[in-house]
C-alpha cells in the first residue's frame, strides 16, 4: 500500500484483526498522520487497496471508521451537549460482524469523561483538556469498528490518559480495532506495532514520477 | 435520512445567528454599500431611481460574496470538514443543506432589508416589489454558485478575495437577467416575465451544478 | 474580572433596584401628559395641518439618538482612560438603544415627509447624517456580537466610538458642503413656522419622558450585562471546576 | 378626533415608535428573564456564593 503525494511511503502491507490495536510509530514526519488520514479516506492511494472483511458492502471503509486527529472538532458558539449531538447525528453508524459497540447516551459518555456538569455550557468555557474529551466523546455516540487516533493522549493529564485507555481497551475487547499513531507508550492488550522508517532516495525516486 | 439533514440545517443556524456568527453582519454591508453609493453619483433623486434597482442588485451580489468564505474554512479550521467528508451522509447534499442554512441566515434577511433600502433610492412600489422578487429567486443562485468558489479555496488562508474574484464573472448572468427583470416591472413595453423566468431557471441550474462542483472540490480539498 | 470590579456593579445594582421603580413612574406619568398635550392640547400648524403632531415623536427621538451617542462617547473614555469598570458596560447597552431611537426618528422624519415633501427618502444632509450615525450604531453592536471576550471588545468598541465621535461633525460638516452642490427641487427647508409656546410645552414634555424612557431601559440593559458578566464567570467557574472532587476542593478550602 | 387628510401617516409614526420602544422593553425583560434562569441554574450547583466575602456555599 502507498501513497503517492509528494513524499510519503510505498510498498507498505499490513493486515489487522477484530479486536486487535495497531501501534504505529517512527520519527517524526515519516508519515504516521498521512498513514491515518489515508486509512480515513482523506487522502486517496495512488495504487494498492485497503479492505474491510465483513463490513457493510455498500460503504467505503472509511465509512467505517472513527477519525481522532490533532483538531478537536468542537464549536466554541455551541453548547458541549449540542456538539455531540450534532455528530451523533451526523455521523452515519457502521455495524459489522464481531463488533458489538455498548449503547452510550450522550450524557452518560460525557459523565464518564468527567465533563458532564459542563453539557449546558457553551464549549467556549472548556479548557484544552476538556475540548479535547468533549472529541473524544464523539466516538461513542456513533458506534465504529474502526477507530484512527492520531496521537489520542495528547493534551490530556494522566487521569484522563488513565481513562481513556480503559476505554480504548473496552473497545477492542468488543471487537473493534484501533490504529493509533503516538510517541508515548500505550498499554493496549492485543497490540501490534508498525514501525515506520524514513525512505531512502532510491525508493523516493519513482514515486515522484507517479505524483 | 431526514434527522441528519434536520441536525445539519440546526447546526449551521445555531452557528450563523449565535456570538461570533455574523449572519447579520452582511444586512449591515449591503446597507452600508447602498448608502454609500448617493454619495458617489450625487443626491439626484431620478437618477438614483432609475440605477436603483442595479444599486440594489450589486449590493447583494457583494453582501453575499464577502459572506460566504467561512462557509467551508470555519469548518476546516477546527478539523470538522474531515469528519463531514468521512461521515458517509452524500457530500452533494451536504453543501446544499449548509447553502440551503446559510441562504436563510444571510440571503433572507438582504431580502427582507430591500424594499427599505429601495425607499432610500426613491423607487417606485412597483420597482420595490420587483427588485424583492428578483432578489429573493436570485439571491439562492449567488448562495450556490459561491459555494463552488467557498469550496476552491477552502484551503487557503485568505480566500475571501480571491473567492470573490473566481466568482464574479459566474455570476454576471444572474446579476443581468435579475436586474433586467426589475427594470421591465418600470418600463412597461418589456415583459416582466420573461427575464425573471430565465433567473428562475439559472437559480434552478445552480441548484444542481453548485453542490455537485461544490462536493467535488471539497474532496480533493483534503488531499 | 476582578474583585475590584465586583465591587462596583454590586453597589450600582442595589442603587438601581431603588431607583429604578421610580423612573419608570415618572416615565409613565411623563407620557401620560405628553401624548395628552400632543393630541389634544397642541394646535395644528396652519400649514403643515396635524402632521405636525409627528414632530413631538420625532424630534425627541432624534434628539435622543444623539444623546445617546455622546453617552456613549463618554462612556468609552471611562473605559480606555480611567477604567471604570461600569463603562464599557454603559456603552454597550447604550447602542441598540441609540440604534432604536435613531430607526425611529428615521421613520418618523420619513412619514413626516412624504405629505410634505412628496417623498419618503431625500438625501438631505441632515437626514444623511442621521443615517450614517445609524450605521455606526449598528457596525457597533456587530462588533461586540462578534466578539466573545466582552473586556476586549468593550476596548475595540471604545476606540470605534471615540474615532467615531470626531468623525461624526466632519461627515456632518462634509454632507452638508456635499448637499448644496447638488440641491435637489424638491427638498422643501425644515424651517417651518416660529416655535410657538402652545407647540413648544407639549414638546418639552415628551422631550422629558422620551429621556426617562432612554434611561429606564438604559438601566435595565445595565442590569443585564451585569448579570450576562456574572454568568459568565460562573460559567468558566463552572467549567474549571473539573472533576467535582477537585472541585468541591478549591471551593472548600478547610473542612 | 379628526386628524385631517394625511391621518394614516401620524398613526403609522405613532404605531411604529410605539412597536419599536415596545420591542426594546420586551428584549429587554425577555433577556432578564434568561438571564436570572441561568443564573439560578448555575447558583443551585452551588458556584455562586463568592463574591467578596469567601463564605461557604451551601450545601445541595
Amino acid at each position: 500500500m502507498d501513497r503517492g503525494d509528494r513524499r510519503v511511503f510505498a510498498g507498505l502491507s499490513f493486515s489487522l484483526e477484530s479486536g486487535n490495536a495497531l501501534v504505529v510509530t517512527g520519527p517524526n514526519g515519516v508519515g504516521k498522520s498521512s498513514l491515518l488520514r489515508t486509512l480515513a479516506g482523506l487522502v486517496s492511494l495512488s495504487e494498492g487497496s485497503l479492505n474491510l472483511e465483513g463490513g457493510q458492502s455498500e460503504r467505503s471503509v472509511a465509512e467505517h471508521t472513527h477519525y481522532f486527529g490533532h483538531q478537536s472538532a468542537v464549536k466554541p458558539a455551541l453548547s458541549v451537549k449540542e456538539n455531540l449531538a450534532f455528530w451523533r447525528d451526523f455521523t452515519a453508524p457502521a455495524h459489522v460482524s464481531n463488533f458489538d459497540p455498548k449503547e452510550y447516551g450522550a450524557q452518560d459518555i460525557l459523565e464518564d469523561l468527567g465533563i458532564g456538569h459542563t453539557s449546558e455550557l457553551p464549549a467556549a468555557y472548556l479548557s484544552a483538556g476538556q475540548t479535547r474529551r468533549l472529541a473524544v466523546a464523539r466516538l461513542f455516540v456513533s458506534p465504529r469498528p474502526i477507530w484512527l487516533l492520531d496521537e489520542p493522549t495528547s493534551a490530556l493529564d494522566a487521569n484522563s490518559e488513565a481513562q481513556l485507555i480503559d476505554l480504548m481497551n473496552d473497545h477492542l475487547r468488543r471487537g473493534g480495532m484501533i490504529v493509533t499513531a503516538t510517541h508515548t507508550p500505550l498499554s493496549l492488550s492485543p497490540l501490534q506495532s508498525l514501525r515506520l522508517e524514513a525512505l531512502s532516495i532510491e525508493d523516493l525516486a519513482p514515486l515522484e514520477e507517479i505524483g | 435520512m431526514s434527522s441528519w439533514a434536520l441536525s445539519l440545517f440546526q447546526r449551521e443556524l445555531r452557528l450563523a445567528v449565535r456570538v461570533g456568527g455574523g449572519a447579520l453582519v452582511g444586512v449591515l454591508f449591503f446597507l452600508a454599500v447602498v448608502t454609500v453609493i448617493p454619495f458617489g453619483v450625487g443626491p439626484d433623486l431620478n437618477l438614483l431611481a432609475r440605477i436603483g434597482p442595479a444599486i440594489l442588485w450589486i449590493g447583494a451580489l457583494l453582501a453575499t460574496l464577502l459572506g460566504l468564505d467561512r462557509l467551508f474554512q470555519a469548518d476546516r479550521d477546527d478539523g470538522s470538514l474531515d469528519l463531514i467528508l468521512m461521515a458517509g451522509r452524500p457530500l452533494e447534499l451536504v453543501v446544499l443543506i449548509k447553502c440551503l442554512a446559510h441562504w436563510m441566515a444571510t440571503g433572507l434577511p438582504l431580502v427582507a432589508a430591500a424594499p427599505v433600502l429601495a425607499i432610500f433610492l426613491n423607487l417606485e412600489p412597483t420597482a420595490i416589489g420587483a427588485v424583492t422578487l428578483t432578489l429573493a429567486a436570485g439571491t439562492p443562485a449567488l448562495t450556490l454558485i459561491g459555494a463552488i468558489g467557498a469550496s476552491l479555496t477552502v484551503t487557503l488562508r485568505r480566500g475571501g478575495l480571491l473567492l470573490a474574484v473566481l466568482v464574479i464573472p459566474l455570476t454576471i448572468p444572474v446579476l443581468i437577467f435579475g436586474v433586467s427583470a426589475a427594470d421591465a416591472a418600470v418600463n412597461d413595453p418589456v415583459p416582466f416575465m420573461t427575464p425573471f423566468l430565465i433567473l428562475c431557471s439559472l437559480s434552478l441550474i445552480s441548484l444542481v451544478v453548485g453542490p455537485f462542483a461544490s462536493a467535488a472540490a471539497l474532496r480533493f480539498s483534503s488531499d | 474580572m476582578g474583585i475590584l470590579d465586583f465591587a462596583n456593579p454590586t453597589r450600582f445594582m442595589k442603587l438601581t433596584q431603588l431607583v429604578l421603580p421610580w423612573l419608570v413612574g415618572l416615565c409613565a406619568i411623563a407620557f401620560a401628559v405628553g401624548l395628552y398635550m400632543s393630541f389634544f392640547v397642541a394646535p395644528e400648524d396652519y400649514q403643515q395641518g396635524d402632521t405636525v403632531r409627528i414632530m413631538y415623536i420625532h424630534v425627541p427621538a432624534a434628539w435622543l439618538a444623539m444623546m445617546c451617542y455622546s453617552i456613549m462617547a463618554i462612556s468609552s473614555l471611562g473605559t480606555l482612560v480611567w477604567k471604570h469598570p461600569l463603562a464599557d458596560v454603559s456603552a454597550k447597552c447604550a447602542a441598540p438603544i441609540g440604534a432604536a431611537f435613531t430607526f425611529i426618528s428615521l421613520v418618523t422624519g420619513s412619514l413626516w415627509g412624504k405629505p410634505m415633501w412628496g417623498t419618503y427618502w431625500v438625501w438631505d444632509a441632515r437626514l444623511t447624517s442621521v443615517l450614517v450615525l445609524f450605521i455606526m450604531y449598528l457596525g457597533l453592536m456587530a462588533l461586540w456580537r462578534t466578539m466573545e471576550d466582552p473586556i476586549k471588545a468593550g476596548k475595540a468598541a471604545a476606540i470605534l466610538t471615540l474615532v467615531g465621535a470626531l468623525n461624526l461633525p466632519i461627515i456632518k460638516f462634509s454632507v452638508d458642503w456635499w448637499n448644496t452642490l447638488h440641491q435637489p427641487a424638491s427638498v422643501m427647508r425644515m424651517d417651518g413656522p416660529t416655535i410657538h409656546p402652545d407647540i413648544l410645552l407639549p414638546l418639552a414634555v415628551m422631550a422629558v419622558a422620551f429621556t426617562l424612557l432612554f434611561f429606564v431601559i438604559h438601566l435595565m440593559a445595565m442590569r443585564n450585562e451585569i448579570l450576562r458578566r456574572r454568568v459568565r464567570t460562573l460559567r468558566l467557574r463552572a467549567a474549571s471546576a473539573a472533576r467535582p472532587a477537585g472541585g468541591s476542593a478549591t471551593l472548600q478550602p478547610a473542612e | 378626533m379628526d386628524l385631517g387628510p394625511h391621518a394614516g401617516f401620524i398613526i403609522a409614526s405613532y404605531a411604529i415608535c410605539f412597536g419599536v420602544v415596545a420591542g426594546l422593553i420586551l428584549w429587554v425583560r425577555l433577556d432578564k428573564a434568561r438571564l436570572d434562569s441561568t443564573l439560578k441554574d448555575l447558583e443551585s450547583q452551588g458556584l455562586a456564593k463568592t463574591r467578596r466575602t469567601p463564605e461557604k456555599p451551601d450545601r445541595q
